[in-house]
C-alpha cells in the first residue's frame, strides 16, 4: 500500500486498554479493538447481521462517560480512552452470563451444542464455574414441527440472530420475538409450530448462526451438532451487496 | 417489481372490516401505519384473532412474525376475546396504596376470575391498567369504558352482579 | 393567521366573555368527569335556560382541570366585578357537588348570592403557594375553544416568533430560560433543540411524548385535558426553532378524553391557519399527527417511543446515535415531554429571563407535581422549582389524613425513590433530590403514612418494572425478574441475609449495565428504600438461619429422613 | 493441607446424581497410587464408615439437592469439612434432576409410582425422604468453596484439582473442564 498521507478526518487515535491504536471514522469500539487483536466479549453480535446491543457482553468503559457503553454500537471518536477488561467489567460480565444460564433451562449435558456453544465457551472465558443466581426453571417448550430442524426455548438467549438473518438475509421474515419482558420467546410468523410456517424456506442459516441449542438440526445426539459456521464471513458481503 | 401485488380480501363481509380499511387507506397503506390498524381491529371487533393479523399483515406488507410480534408486545392488544362486560382495575401506586389488591383479591375469591380471565358465562372480564392517571379518585376502576373513582367492594359487586344477570 | 388578525380574535371573545355577567365554570377534565361533571353541566345549562330572563347573564361551560381533585367535582362561579366597591371580578369555588346541587348553584349565581356550605375556600396555601405557568389556563378556559386560548394570549406566542423571531432568536430565549427536561431526564431543553437545529437534514420531526406511563402520575393528562392548544403552540415553535415540519404526539391510548381533545384542537388550528403550510405568510409548514400508544411504559424512552410511532415494537437501541441526530425515520428528531412543551409558549411571550428567575440556580422555573396517596388535598399543582417537600406535603397538601403520620414521598414513579421524613426541608429541584437518591421524573407524588411497608413499595415499583420490561437486554429482562423474585420473598419473610446481598448486587448490575433508563433505572425503589429503610429490609429477614446452613439444624427432626449413607 | 506427615482427609457423598462423578474419580487409574499415601478417605460411597467425622479437610460432594435426605447429608458435610467440593454438574447446575423443576411434584409422583408402575401404583410412604419442591445445586443450600463444573468432570480435571489442593495451591478447574464437559 502506498504510504501516502491521509487527510486528517480520516483516521483518527484512540486508546484501548493503554494501546494507542488508530481507526477510521464510523467504526465501532468493537470492530477497532478487534483489528488490534482486542476481543471483546459478546454473544448478539454477528458480522454481517444489524447491531442488536442487547446481551450487554460487550460493554466497556470509556473515560468521561459515567455510564458503560456498547462496544458493538459505539463509535469511536477521536482522542477516546477505552477499558475493556477492568474487573469491573469482569465482574458485570460474569452476572450477565449467569442471568442467561437462570433464564431458562440449560442442561448442558444433554445438549445437542455441548462442546459448539458459544454460551459455554464465554462461561470458560470469564470464569463462570457455577451460577450463584437461582435457577428460574421456567416451563417453556420446545418445537420438532419443522421436518429438519429444532427450536428449544430452553436453550435460548434471545440473541435474536436467528430473527435477524431470517430477516435481513434470507428475506423471509419467519423468525420474530413475540412477547416481551422475561416472557419474551423466538417466533414462527403467527407464533405457530415452525413446521407449519408458510414463510420458511428451510434454508437452515437461522440454525447455524445460533450461539446455543436453542436451534439445532434434528437427528443429532447430545454433542453431536457442529455449526456450519463456514459462510458466516459471507453474511458481510451479503449485506455490503445489498446496500 | 414483476409480481403484482393484489390487495388482500377482508376475512369476512363484516362491515366493520370497512373501518379498518379506512385507518389503512388513510395511512397509505404505511407498513407504519400498523399499530394503528391493529388498535382499530381491536376497537372493532374485540379482540385480535389469527385472520385478523393475517389480513393486516398482507394489507400493509408486513411480515407475520412483525404483526405477532407487536400484537404481543403492547399490553392493550388481546389476542382473545373479552367477556361481554370488562372491569379494569387500575394498579398505579397511588390505587395500589388505597386498596386494588384488595379489590383484586376480592374478585378473584368471589367470581373465580384473574387478571386477563373472564368468568364462565362469559360476561365478564377482568383487567388490570397500570396506572390510567385517576391518581386522586384511587382506588379506580373503568367499567365498560366509564371510569369510577374511590371504588369499594359493595360497589364493585354492584355493578358486576347487574352485568352477570344480564 | 397574521398577529392583527390574532389580536382581532382575541378581543372578539374577551368582548364576548365581558358581556356574560355570572359565568359558571365547571371541571371537566377526568378526575371530576368521572364524578359526572359533564351531566352537572348540562343540569346547569337547563336549568338555566328554564329560569329564563332571572338568569340573564349566566353562561355554564366546561373548563379544564382546576388541581384540586379530591374535592371534586370542582365549579367555579365568576361574578361580575363590582366596579363601585373597586373589587376584581370575585370568583367562589365550590366542591364535591352532586347533581343535586345542580340548581341551586345556578340560582344563587343568579341571584349573586353564594351557597355557603359548598364553597371551598380559595385563601387556603394549595391554591396561594402554587405558581403556574403550565397550568395558567387550566380551569379558566373552555379546552375545547381555541378562542378561548387565544383570549388568553394563546398563540401570540407562534405568531411572535414566526413574525419577529429568527429560530436563532428562539433558540437563545429557550436556552437562557434554563428549561430542562421535565419527562424526568432534566436534560436542558435550549442544548436538545439547538443539536437538532445544527443537524443538517432534508427532513427533521417533532415528537410531542405524553405517553404519561409513570404510575401516580397524571399531569400530562390534566394538561392535555385542560389546555390542549399549549401543546401545539409549543410543538410549532418547537419546528420553527428547530427546522421541522413535522410532527407527532404520542398520547397513551388510556387517555381517550385527552385524545378527544387534541383531536379537535389540531382540527381548530388547521382551521385558523395556524398549523399547516406557510403560517403567518413565512415559509414556514408545520403540521401535527397523533399516534395513539398501546400499554407500554418503555415507549416513555426515546428511542422505543420512536420505534413504536414507525409502528414497530417499542424497544428501545443503544444510543448513540441520539435521537436529535438519527431519530424517526432516521430523522434528526425533537422528543420533547408534554410539560416541557406546555412552558414554551409561555418563555416566547416573556422572555426566557422571566423563566430564569424563578427557580433555584440549576433547576429554573415551576414543575407541576400530582399528588397522591395518604394526603388531604390530592390533585395537580405547579409549584416553583426550590419549595421544599415540607410545603408541599404540609401546607398545600395539608398533610397526612385521618390522623396519620407521614412516612415517606416517592417521586419519580418506577424509576425515583423515597424521601424519608428527615428529609422533608430539602429543596425540590434535580440535583438535591437525585443527591437523595430519588429523581425528579414526570412528577408524581405519593405520599406514604406508617401503614405503607417500604419493602412492599419497593416489590410494587420491582413488579412493575418486571412487567413493563421489554426483554431486549439480558440484565433489564432477567434481573427484574430475580429481583422480584427476591423481594417476594422479603415481603413474604423467607429471604436470608444472602438473598439480600444478592439484591444489593442485582442492583448494581442491573443499574450499571441495562441498555435504557427502564433498566438503569429499575433498583432506584430498591436502592432509596434501602437506605431509608433498611430496618423494615432486615426486619423482613427470615428469624436466626443464616443462609450458609451452618450451625447444621437438626435433622433428625425431618420426616422421612432415615439416617443412611447411600440409596 | 501442606502438612506432609499427616495424610489430608477427605470425604464424598453422592447426593441426586448418576455417581459417574465418583466412576471418573475412580478412572484416575494409576494416579489413584500416587494420591493413597497423601489422603485418608474417611468417609464415601466406596469406604465402609457409617460417620462423617468432624473436622475432615476436605468435603467432596456430587449430585443435586432432590430431597431432605440429601439437604440433611449437605448440611452435614458442611458442617464436618472445612473446604467443600461441588463435584460435577449436578451439585454445580441441578443439571439432569433439575429437569424436573418445570413440573410440579404430583406429575413427577404420578409418571413414576403410576403411570409407569407394572403392579401395584402408589406413591411411596416409608423409607422414602420427602422430595423437596425444587431441585437446588448445593451452593443453594450450603457454602462451597471450589466448583468443578462438568458431567462427569474428566479425571484429569479432579487430578489436577486434588493435586493443586494437595500442593496448596487454588486450583482453576475452569482450565480442564466447564459445564457439560
Amino acid at each position: 500500500m502506498a504510504r501516502q498521507k491521509l487527510p486528517p478526518t480520516q483516521t483518527l487515535t484512540m486508546k484501548i486498554d493503554d494501546v494507542d491504536v488508530t481507526a477510521k471514522p464510523g467504526q465501532t469500539i468493537k470492530d477497532v479493538a478487534r483489528d488490534h487483536d482486542i476481543i471483546i466479549p459478546g454473544l448478539c453480535y454477528l458480522d454481517g447481521l444489524s447491531i442488536w446491543g442487547g446481551c450487554r457482553l460487550c460493554l466497556v468503559e470509556v473515560e468521561g462517560m459515567n455510564k458503560l457503553l456498547a462496544s458493538c454500537s459505539t463509535e469511536v471518536a477521536e482522542g477516546m480512552v477505552v477499558h475493556t477488561d477492568s474487573p469491573k467489567l469482569r465482574a458485570y460480565r460474569k452476572v450477565v452470563i449467569e442471568m442467561l444460564f437462570a433464564e431458562r433451562n440449560h442442561v448442558c449435558s444433554v445438549c445437542v451444542s455441548n462442546g459448539g456453544c458459544e454460551l459455554q465457551d464465554m462461561a470458560v472465558e470469564l470464569g463462570v464455574d457455577h451460577v450463584h443466581l437461582p435457577y428460574m426453571d421456567p416451563d417453556v417448550n420446545l418445537d420438532s414441527s419443522n421436518d429438519r430442524f429444532r427450536l428449544d426455548h430452553n436453550r435460548c438467549i434471545m440473541c435474536t440472530r436467528c430473527v435477524r438473518v431470517c430477516g435481513e438475509i434470507e428475506g423471509a421474515f419467519t423468525k420474530g420475538i413475540g412477547g416481551r419482558g422475561i416472557d419474551v420467546r423466538i417466533i414462527n410468523d403467527l407464533n405457530m409450530p415452525w413446521g407449519e410456517s408458510q414463510t420458511c424456506t428451510s434454508c437452515g442459516k437461522c440454525v447455524h448462526v445460533c450461539p446455543t441449542g436453542a436451534l439445532v438440526e434434528k437427528g443429532t445426539a447430545a454433542a453431536e451438532m457442529d455449526k456450519r459456521r463456514a459462510f458466516l464471513p459471507y453474511l458481510t458481503i451479503m449485506r455490503e451487496a445489498q446496500r | 417489481m414483476i409480481a403484482t401485488i393484489t390487495k388482500p380480501e377482508a376475512p369476512s363481509d363484516d362491515k366493520r372490516w370497512k373501518i379498518v380499511q379506512a385507518t389503512m387507506r388513510r395511512n397509505g397503506y404505511s407498513r407504519n401505519a400498523l399499530i394503528e390498524t391493529l388498535h382499530t381491529v381491536q376497537n372493532s371487533f374485540g379482540y385480535l384473532d389469527e385472520p385478523a393479523l393475517r389480513y393486516v399483515a398482507a394489507s400493509l406488507r408486513v411480515p407475520l412474525s412483525n404483526v405477532y410480534g407487536v400484537a404481543t408486545f403492547y399490553h392493550l392488544f388481546t389476542l382473545k376475546p373479552q367477556g361481554e362486560h370488562t372491569c379494569v382495575l387500575c394498579t398505579g401506586t397511588a390505587c395500589y396504596i388505597k386498596g386494588t389488591p384488595e379489590l383484586l383479591q376480592h374478585v378473584e375469591e368471589r367470581y373465580g376470575i384473574r387478571d386477563g380471565e373472564t368468568t364462565e358465562d362469559g360476561k365478564v372480564s377482568l383487567l388490570t391498567a397500570r396506572c390510567i392517571g385517576a391518581c386522586s379518585m384511587a382506588p379506580a376502576v373503568v367499567f365498560d369504558g366509564e371510569m369510577e373513582g374511590e371504588v369499594t367492594q359493595e360497589q364493585l359487586d354492584e355493578q358486576v352482579e347487574a352485568w352477570m344477570a344480564s | 393567521m397574521t398577529p392583527e388578525e390574532l389580536i382581532q380574535i382575541a378581543e372578539e371573545r374577551r368582548g364576548q366573555q365581558a358581556a356574560v355577567g355570572k359565568r359558571i365554570n365547571v371541571c371537566a377534565a377526568a378526575s371530576c368527569m368521572s364524578r359526572h361533571s359533564d351531566k352537572i353541566a348540562e343540569e346547569m345549562s337547563s336549568h338555566a335556560e328554564s329560569l329564563g330572563d332571572k338568569a340573564e347573564g349566566v353562561e355554564v361551560r366546561c373548563v379544564g382541570c382546576m388541581g384540586l381533585c379530591s374535592a371534586g367535582p370542582l365549579v367555579e362561579v365568576d361574578h361580575p366585578a363590582d366596579e363601585a366597591a373597586g373589587n376584581d371580578a370575585p370568583k367562589t369555588m365550590y366542591r364535591g357537588v352532586s347533581m343535586d346541587d345542580a340548581d341551586r348553584i345556578v340560582e344563587a349565581a343568579a341571584g349573586g348570592t353564594t351557597v355557603e356550605q359548598l364553597v371551598q375556600p380559595t385563601d387556603i396555601p394549595y391554591f396561594s403557594r402554587q405558581k403556574r405557568i403550565v397550568t395558567e389556563n387550566s380551569g379558566y378556559i373552555d379546552p375545547e375553544s381555541i378562542e378561548d386560548y387565544i383570549a388568553a394570549d394563546g398563540y401570540s406566542g407562534l405568531v411572535t416568533a414566526l413574525t419577529e423571531m429568527s429560530p436563532n432568536d428562539v433558540l437563545h430565549e429557550v436556552t437562557i430560560s434554563g428549561l430542562r427536561g421535565r419527562g424526568g431526564g432534566g436534560f436542558p431543553t435550549g442544548l436538545k433543540w439547538s443539536t437538532v437545529a445544527k443537524t443538517d437534514a432534508d427532513k427533521k420531526y417533532v415528537v410531542c411524548n405524553a405517553d404519561e406511563g409513570d404510575p401516580g402520575a397524571f399531569m400530562d393528562r390534566a394538561v392535555l385535558e385542560s389546555d390542549p392548544h399549549r401543546i401545539i403552540e409549543g410543538m410549532t415553535i418547537a419546528g420553527y426553532a428547530v427546522g421541522a415540519s413535522k410532527a407527532y404526539i404520542y398520547v397513551r391510548a388510556e387517555y381517550p378524553l385527552a385524545i378527544a381533545r387534541l383531536k379537535k384542537a389540531i382540527r381548530q388550528a388547521q382551521k385558523y391557519e395556524l398549523l399547516g403550510t406557510n403560517l403567518c405568510d413565512t415559509p414556514f409548514n408545520f403540521e401535527i399527527e397523533l399516534r395513539l400508544g398501546a400499554g407500554a411504559f418503555v415507549c416513555g424512552e426515546e428511542t422505543a417511543l420512536i420505534a413504536s410511532i414507525e409502528g414497530r415494537r417499542g424497544v428501545p437501541r443503544p444510543r448513540p446515535p441520539f435521537p436529535a441526530s438519527y431519530g424517526l425515520y432516521g430523522k434528526p428528531t425533537l422528543i420533547n415531554n408534554v410539560e416541557t412543551l406546555a412552558t414554551i409558549p409561555w418563555i416566547v411571550r416573556n422572555g426566557g429571563d422571566a423563566l430564569a428567575s424563578i427557580g433555584t440556580a440549576k433547576s429554573k422555573g415551576t414543575k407541576v407535581f400530582a399528588l397522591a396517596g395518604k394526603i388531604v388535598n390530592n390533585g395537580l399543582i405547579e409549584v416553583p422549582m426550590g419549595i421544599s417537600l415540607r410545603e408541599i406535603v404540609y401546607d398545600i397538601g395539608d398533610g397526612i389524613p385521618d390522623g396519620g403520620t407521614f412516612k415517606a414521598v416517592q417521586t419519580g414513579g418506577p424509576s425515583g425513590g423515597c424521601v424519608p421524613g428527615n428529609l422533608l426541608d430539602m429543596p425540590v429541584d434535580y440535583e438535591s433530590l437525585q443527591e437523595a437518591g430519588t429523581i425528579m421524573g414526570s412528577g408524581g407524588m405519593i405520599i406514604m403514612d406508617e401503614a405503607s411497608n417500604m419493602v412492599d413499595v419497593a416489590r410494587f415499583f420491582m413488579e412493575f418494572c418486571k412487567d413493563e420490561s421489554c426483554g431486549k437486554c439480558t440484565p433489564c429482562r432477567v434481573g427484574t425478574a430475580q429481583m422480584l423474585d427476591l423481594l417476594e420473598k422479603l415481603c413474604a419473610k423467607s429471604a436470608t441475609e444472602k438473598d439480600l446481598e444478592l439484591l444489593k448486587e442485582l442492583c448494581d448490575v442491573v443499574k450499571a449495565c441495562s441498555l435504557c433508563g427502564l433498566g438503569q433505572t429499575a433498583p432506584n425503589p430498591v436502592l432509596s428504600t434501602l437506605r431509608y429503610f433498611e430496618d423494615e429490609y432486615m426486619g423482613s429477614l427470615v428469624g436466626g438461619v443464616s443462609g450458609d446452613g451452618r450451625p447444621v439444624p437438626d435433622v433428625e427432626t425431618k420426616a422421612g429422613a432415615p439416617d443412611r449413607i447411600e440409596r | 493441607m501442606s502438612d506432609k506427615k499427616k495424610p489430608v482427609t477427605i470425604a464424598t457423598v453422592w447426593l441426586d446424581g448418576c455417581s459417574g462423578c465418583h466412576m471418573s474419580f475412580l478412572d484416575l487409574d494409576e494416579r489413584l497410587v500416587e494420591i493413597a499415601p497423601l489422603i485418608e478417605m474417611v468417609y464415601s460411597p466406596v469406604v465402609d464408615s457409617k460417620e462423617i467425622p468432624k473436622g475432615t479437610d476436605v468435603g467432596i460432594i456430587e449430585g443435586a439437592i432432590s430431597n431432605e435426605d440429601d439437604r440433611a447429608k449437605a448440611l452435614k458435610m458442611r458442617a464436618a469439612c472445612g473446604f467443600l467440593i461441588s463435584l460435577g454438574d449436578c451439585a454445580v447446575t441441578g443439571n439432569v434432576p433439575s429437569m424436573r423443576n418445570v413440573f410440579d411434584q404430583k406429575e413427577c409422583f404420578d409418571r413414576s409410582y403410576h403411570e409407569n408402575a407394572q403392579l401395584q401404583p402408589m406413591d411411596p410412604t416409608v423409607c422414602v425422604p420427602p422430595l423437596l419442591d425444587k431441585v437446588l445445586p448445593v451452593h443453594q443450600v450450603v457454602d462451597v468453596d471450589l466448583y468443578v463444573p462438568g458431567c462427569p468432570p474428566p479425571a484429569d480435571a479432579i487430578y489436577y484439582v486434588l493435586s493443586e489442593l494437595l500442593a496448596g495451591r487454588q486450583p482453576d478447574p475452569l482450565l480442564l473442564t466447564r459445564f457439560g464437559k
